[in-house]
């Protein structure tokens, strides 16, 4: 799932400086999960930026609407009456929702209120970790289905650096697992282990060619 | 614009405190507006920044004392959330309006009226 | 149909008396959707409900706000009203203009009182009926637990006719019936007869709890036995999985043949044919736990056994002796009276092996100077601590326990015997350090509150009092992972998406969940937002 | 159990732990009250937390006492004392005897009306305490001045809901029941008893239950004298219990004494306080941790005071025994707080002989046997709560429940009987 998370105040405020009238899009999937920017942060966000133009700045008017898929054309298409209302757009959807908006209406200023952080899942209420680097080339089969590209610091694909610390942390970040520990861990379970033995050569992160694009044969 | 002060109160503790200082007639702030929720746990940020879209000047939270909820949980959440709420007005320069959480148990009327007199001295007019 | 709110007026019998009522009637009269405002005296009385019947009929009101006292005071009496003219007890909203308003302040409030009324107002117009139904509940209870409390519970439990399965970890009932409790010498064969006995009684020994499921009246419950794995239902879940103790020694003293246990000291007693007895005992408790109630009980027991047994000397080291139970001064006292002696030390005295012998050396506070005593036996200082597997059991069924590991977490809400999960309770000593009257209390605790919920078949609640939109509901969990009750799961519906159900049984309306949810998909009737926002937006429109 | 009627004899905490119990399961219940107002000694306990609950159960009461005022299968009947007993189980026969409160608390809406125009002086009309249940007015034969002779009919001339009538004589009424609950509940020591101390005559010495209603009233402590704040206050453990008369630990007091300590601690850290003990009973859940809180911040002293003088400052001169150094000390304080037990109720005697059940040697009920804690000798006459010997709030409440609990198990035994 997708993460993100809503940008400094400061730095939306002077986003959105110089218009009148806002509408904030917010998206019920991903961000929502991740408590960025589901249907709770945009009246959060709304409230917010009302509270701040009451305090002797400027009138602003601000518009709220979320839809189910901000990157999905047909969904955001039911935005048009509100778009077309505003002066500028502030999404709080991940980056290809916002870019969808941006399409959908060139003529509007679209602007986002989050930061696309990564890929990750919930470690437990509230926390989110990265999980995937969207690599295009998965190397999961070989490291027990613990990526060492994004969980390890330093991306190392041939086992653990010499700074592993003791208890399996990493030696950049003491907080964090060893990614490689944690591979050589379930490799062992699954009395694989054989597989650190191997040396794999320099990945190939050009697999995906920018920007990405897949045409299935389903359809 | 109006100089209200709105008051979440847990049905559990913080309501029947109020009643009490009522039946005691200890007196407090006129501008007070309490809303009864079941559970301090149940306010969000959303109803305090909406207070203050309204005019309110001052928001509490008042719940149960600290280990005491009727809801395991209820009164740290809202805990968190007053604070997070604090962070969300500081943001945008409005940490003039006060937002507040007191715990406190359903035979303690001087501690409601305290609550509310606390809040009343946090409050800073605007542009100072 | 657009709803039609009836406000009630009540100057308290004249106790409202600082609030002009003909100007606010006036006012309140204009409010949006307002069709009726009624003035009365004493409108808790007979007469004024007479009077609510009648215009509540007469005007077809469908939405009441009654401006007096405090919901606290009569919000159940109203709600009666409601219902015995047709209408659902939650279409009424109440506006405390008596402790809120007249009370609270001197000189005229009717602008206030106006206002009270308005959020009231507000409120009510969005106000929905919440139906009550009965629920169906599986009568069976399971108690964990093969002890002196377990068993008592299922024999009391068979008492009121509910059938229970009484699941034990070990091979037979009552082998672990803790020695600490007071219970030493105490015969459980005729207990455990008894229950064997029962035919409401399931006895299912050498068994463990491997997964559970469901909420109160459905726990579906998976027990391995033996080889296999059987699910079982329940209608409630019951906890007695006691205690265990642990011998508080120095790491290089392992427990040598003249260092021993309560348990192991009842048992030399009991023993007739044992051939030494030690002519000098020592006995140590409450330094490294305070919780030392069991042991001090102990302790006096078998002293006072140990004295009239063996007529040994006896010393007892101890910071304090806990005698907050019933009886236990008397014993203390009695102790004394044969000649054990107490030594009161604030710090824990030190033991060292001495050929053979057991020396303690301790600063007493009452001779204030070092004594040193050899002992041929010390029945050492003993830790209470969770039993094996409390932890397990209470991630299985997602319960929390306090901050020494025992179940329950301390909260005096859920005191003597509940969890925060409806239909799960605890008994005895797997909730602290319960001595024996106290366990003897919590077991008709726990079968009170269990034949409260199961006895008549079926549990009367409120219907989607709190439920999560379908429509809204991104299944992200968290209310999940938040609910303070464990009321909350995935479910499927219809069209098979995945969406947050809430147990109308299990839930507590706390709106812990309503206020968390991202995608604002939990409507929780009488606190969804709107009818919270109505209320701030009178402060803004006044 | 829709048909058995139970009556429970007194309304403190296990008392009505018991009823709602019962009600709850379907039993109709007679709660009676001898005093006006429901909750016993439990209703006037302050809450002790600082910034995080104490675990005083002082907020469970009042909850309890609102559910079960509302409960609509428990029939209250304050100013209600037994007089008569007989007949057996599912069968008892009990004569109440009710005394006139003038005021009829279902008519009564506390409006206050009464006591603006009652001429006497203090007011022979008035509100119970704020928490009270119900919170019906007050009428004092003692202060009336109608009582005293006078033709006067204010107050009822007054009252809005026709609550007031004077000329209502003590009742009497016959009530027949399956079986009794007694939780007549304790007797505060009486610390004047202890004469060395001082109580009631240095006003600076209070007992426990004093400074839980002060701290209920004002929610600070002031002293009594100057209403200063004190700086230097002592505690003394186990007065009127663990002596040659009380032959028992109240099990409560170093609980009470200990949270009040940490509440003064916590409303100022600068008052010192000492705690003068025998043996500190600092088991049961959580507690451990609190003791382990506050250990160092407060002044634990082994050894119980046996004088106590006021000094011509007016402070107080505590003497004890010293005994790390076996020789009396002095140390003086400018308030004392005797933290009195648990005593059995005046009038258990009396209800034990018309109820025909034991008492123990130590003056609280007895109970059948060992291993069961509710069983009097009579079959269907239990006892709950604190008439049966020391308790605190949570396990007097444990016992009320479980006499309820026992209650339904005999009754549907004796059902199956029939």
């Amino acid at each position: 799932m997708i993460i993100a998370e809503r940008k400094p105040m400061a730095e939306i405020r002077q986003m959105i400086a110089p218009y009148k009238k806002l509408l904030l899009a917010g998206c019920a999937t991903c961000v929502a999960v991740c408590w960025a920017g589901g249907e709770k942060e945009v009246g959060i966000l709304a409230s917010q930026l009302r509270l701040a133009q009451s305090k002797g700045r400027k009138k602003i008017s601000v518009l709220e609407a979320t839809v189910e898929r901000q990157c999905e054309k047909e969904m955001v298409e039911e935005l048009r009456d509100k778009v077309q209302e505003a002066d500028a757009v502030l999404s709080l959807a991940c980056g290809s929702g916002i870019q969808t908006m941006a399409e959908m209406f060139e003529d509007k200023p679209v602007f986002p209120a989050v930061n696309t952080t990564f890929i990750g899942m919930p470690e437990r209420e509230g926390l989110w970790v990265e999980m995937c680097g969207a690599c295009g080339d998965c190397f999961l089969d070989r490291t027990g289905g613990i990526c060492p590209v994004v969980r390890c610091a330093k991306g190392l694909l041939n086992g653990p650096c010499g700074g592993t610390r003791k208890g399996g942390k990493c030696e950049i970040d003491p907080e964090k697992d060893c990614a490689w520990v944690l591979i050589y861990r379930r490799l062992e379970k699954q009395d694989r282990l054989d597989l650190m033995r191997q040396y794999y050569t320099p990945k190939n992160f050009r697999a995906v060619k920018r920007p990405g694009r897949i045409q299935s044969v389903k359809a | 614009m109006n100089k209200c002060i709105v008051a979440f109160c847990c049905e559990h503790s913080a309501y029947p405190a109020a009643d009490l200082a009522g039946k005691l007639r200890l007196h407090y702030p006129e501008s007070l507006r309490i809303i009864r929720v079941p559970c301090a746990g149940r306010v969000d940020v959303i109803h305090i920044l909406k207070a203050f879209e309204n005019g309110a000047v001052a928001v509490l939270v008042l719940g149960c004392e600290d280990g005491a909820c009727h809801h395991i949980t209820g009164n740290t959440r809202a805990k968190e959330r007053v604070e997070y709420c604090n962070m969300l007005l500081k943001e945008i320069e409005a940490d003039g309006s006060p937002v507040a959480m007191f715990n406190l148990s359903p035979n303690e009327p001087h501690k409601f009226v305290r609550a509310v007199n606390e809040i009343t001295k946090r409050i800073k007019e605007p542009g100072r | 149909m657009k709803n039609k709110v009836g406000v009630f007026f009540c100057d308290c019998g004249g106790a409202i008396n600082n609030i002009d009522f003909d100007a606010a009637v006036k006012k309140v009269a204009k409010f949006p959707g307002v069709t009726c405002v009624n003035l009365s005296s004493n409108l808790c009385l007979e007469e004024g409900e007479e009077k609510m019947l009648s215009c509540i009929k007469e005007e077809n009101i469908n939405r009441v706000v009654v401006a007096a006292c405090s919901p606290d005071f009569k919000e159940h009496f109203f709600r009666q009203v409601l219902e015995s003219a047709g209408l659902n007890g939650h279409l009424f909203s109440m506006a405390n203009i008596r402790e809120q308003g007249s009370w609270a302040h001197d000189g005229d409030i009717t602008v206030k009182a106006v206002e009270l009324i308005k959020m009231a107002v507000n409120r009510a117009r969005l106000l929905q009926p919440v139906k009550k139904k009965k629920f169906p509940v599986n009568k069976d209870v399971l108690v964990v637990g093969g002890g002196f409390a377990a068993i008592n519970a299922a024999l009391q439990l068979s008492r009121v006719g509910l059938r229970t399965t009484l699941l034990e970890g070990e091979a037979v009932l009552g082998s672990e019936t803790a020695e600490l409790g007071g219970l030493c010498g105490f015969d459980i064969g005729s207990m455990v007869s008894e229950v064997e006995g029962d035919e409401n009684i399931e006895i299912l020994t050498s068994a463990e709890v491997r997964a559970t499921a469901g909420k109160i009246g459905d726990f579906t419950v998976r027990i391995r036995k033996g080889g296999e794995e059987i699910s079982h239902k329940y209608g409630a879940v019951v906890l007695a999985t006691g205690y265990q103790t642990k011998l508080a020694l120095e790491s290089e003293l392992k427990s040598d043949i003249n260092i021993v246990s309560q348990e192991k000291l009842c048992r030399m007693l009991e023993d007739p044919n044992l051939e030494i007895r030690p002519r000098t005992i020592g006995f140590m408790f409450d330094f490294s736990d305070e919780n030392s109630r069991l042991s001090t009980l102990a302790t006096l027991n078998n002293a006072l056994a140990a004295r009239q047994k063996w007529d040994s000397e006896i010393y007892v080291f101890c910071k304090s002796v806990k005698v907050d139970s019933p009886r236990a001064e008397k014993l203390y006292r009695e102790a004394r009276d044969c000649g054990v002696v107490f030594l009161k030390c604030e710090a824990r005295p030190r033991i060292t092996a001495d050929n053979g012998r057991v020396k303690i050396e301790a600063k007493d506070v009452f001779l204030g100077e070092d004594t040193i005593l050899a002992c041929d036996l010390l029945v050492a200082e003993e830790l209470l601590l969770p039993s094996e597997g409390t932890e397990a059991l209470s991630s299985l069924l997602n319960i929390r326990r306090d901050s020494r590991g025992f179940y329950q977490d301390e909260n005096v809400h859920l005191y003597p015997v509940a969890s925060e999960k409806k239909g799960i309770f605890f008994v005895g000593g797997c909730r602290g350090d319960l001595d024996l009257s106290r366990v003897l209390t919590d077991v008709p605790s726990v079968v009170a509150s269990v034949y409260e919920l199961l006895s008549s078949g079926n549990i009367l609640a409120e219907v989607e009092r709190v439920k999560a939109d379908p429509q809204k509901c991104v299944a992200c969990l968290t209310c999940i992972r938040v609910c303070p009750h464990d009321a909350i799961q995935l479910v499927r519906t219809d069209n098979s998406k995945e969406v947050a159900g809430i147990s109308d049984l299990a839930c507590d309306a706390c709106g812990v969940c309503a206020a968390i949810c991202p995608a604002k998909a939990i409507i929780f009737q009488g606190y969804r937002d709107e009818e919270i926002l109505a209320q701030i937006e009178t402060i803004g429109e006044s | 159990m829709e048909n058995n009627d139970v009556l429970v004899v007194g309304s403190g905490i296990s008392g009505i732990a018991s009823a709602l119990e019962l009600a709850n399961a379907g039993v109709s219940v007679y709660l009676i009250e001898k005093e006006a107002v429901v909750g016993g000694h439990s209703a006037s306990f302050c809450c002790k937390a600082t910034d995080i609950c104490a675990k005083c159960s002082a907020c469970v009461v009042y909850d309890k006492i609102k559910e079960a005022v509302t409960h609509p299968r428990i029939k209250l009947l304050t100013n209600a004392t037994v007089r008569r007993l007989d007949g057996e189980l599912g069968n008892f026969h009990v004569e109440i005897v009710q005394q006139p409160r003038y005021i009829d608390e279902e008519r009564c809406i506390a409006c206050g009306l009464c006591t603006g125009v009652c001429p006497a002086d203090p007011k022979a009309i008035y509100p119970p305490f704020a928490e009270a249940a119900p919170f019906s007015y007050i009428l004092d034969e003692g202060l009336c001045v109608r009582f005293k002779g006078e033709q006067c009919d204010l107050c009822q001339r007054t009252c809005p809901t026709k609550a007031i009538e004077f000329e209502l004589k003590s009742k009497e009424r016959e009530l027949s029941v399956d079986a009794v609950i007694v939780a007549t509940g304790f007797d505060v020591f009486d610390a004047r008893k202890k004469g060395s101390l001082g109580y009631g005559r240095y006003p600076n010495v209070l007992t426990g239950l004093d400074l839980e209603q002060v701290f209920t009233r004002e929610s600070y402590l002031r002293l009594p004298t100057n209403g200063n704040e004190p700086k230097n206050i002592a505690f003394i453990q186990c007065v009127g219990s663990r002596d040659e008369d009380h032959e028992y630990c109240s099990q409560v007091c170093c609980k009470y004494a200990m949270k009040l300590a940490g509440l003064i601690k916590y409303q100022n850290p600068d008052t010192q306080v000492t705690i003068f003990y025998i043996d500190l009973q600092t088991t049961g859940k959580g507690f451990a941790q609190f003791y382990e809180k506050y250990k160092e911040s407060i002044r634990f002293v082994r050894g119980v005071p046996v004088e106590i003088l006021q000094t011509v400052s007016g402070e107080l001169e505590v003497r004890f025994e010293d005994i790390s150094q076996g020789k009396v000390c002095r140390d003086t304080f400018d308030l004392v707080v005797l933290s009195v037990g648990i005593s059995p109720g005046k009038n258990s005697w009396d209800l034990a002989r018309i109820l025909g059940i034991n008492l123990a040697d130590d003056g609280f009920f007895d109970v059948k046997d060992s291993f069961s804690p509710n069983e009097t000798n009579v079959d269907g006459i239990l006892v709950a709560g604190t008439c049966q010997g020391p308790k605190d709030i949570p396990d007097s409440v444990a016992h009320g429940i479980a006499a309820a609990s026992k209650t339904i198990q005999r009754l549907i035994e004796f059902a199956s009987q029939r």
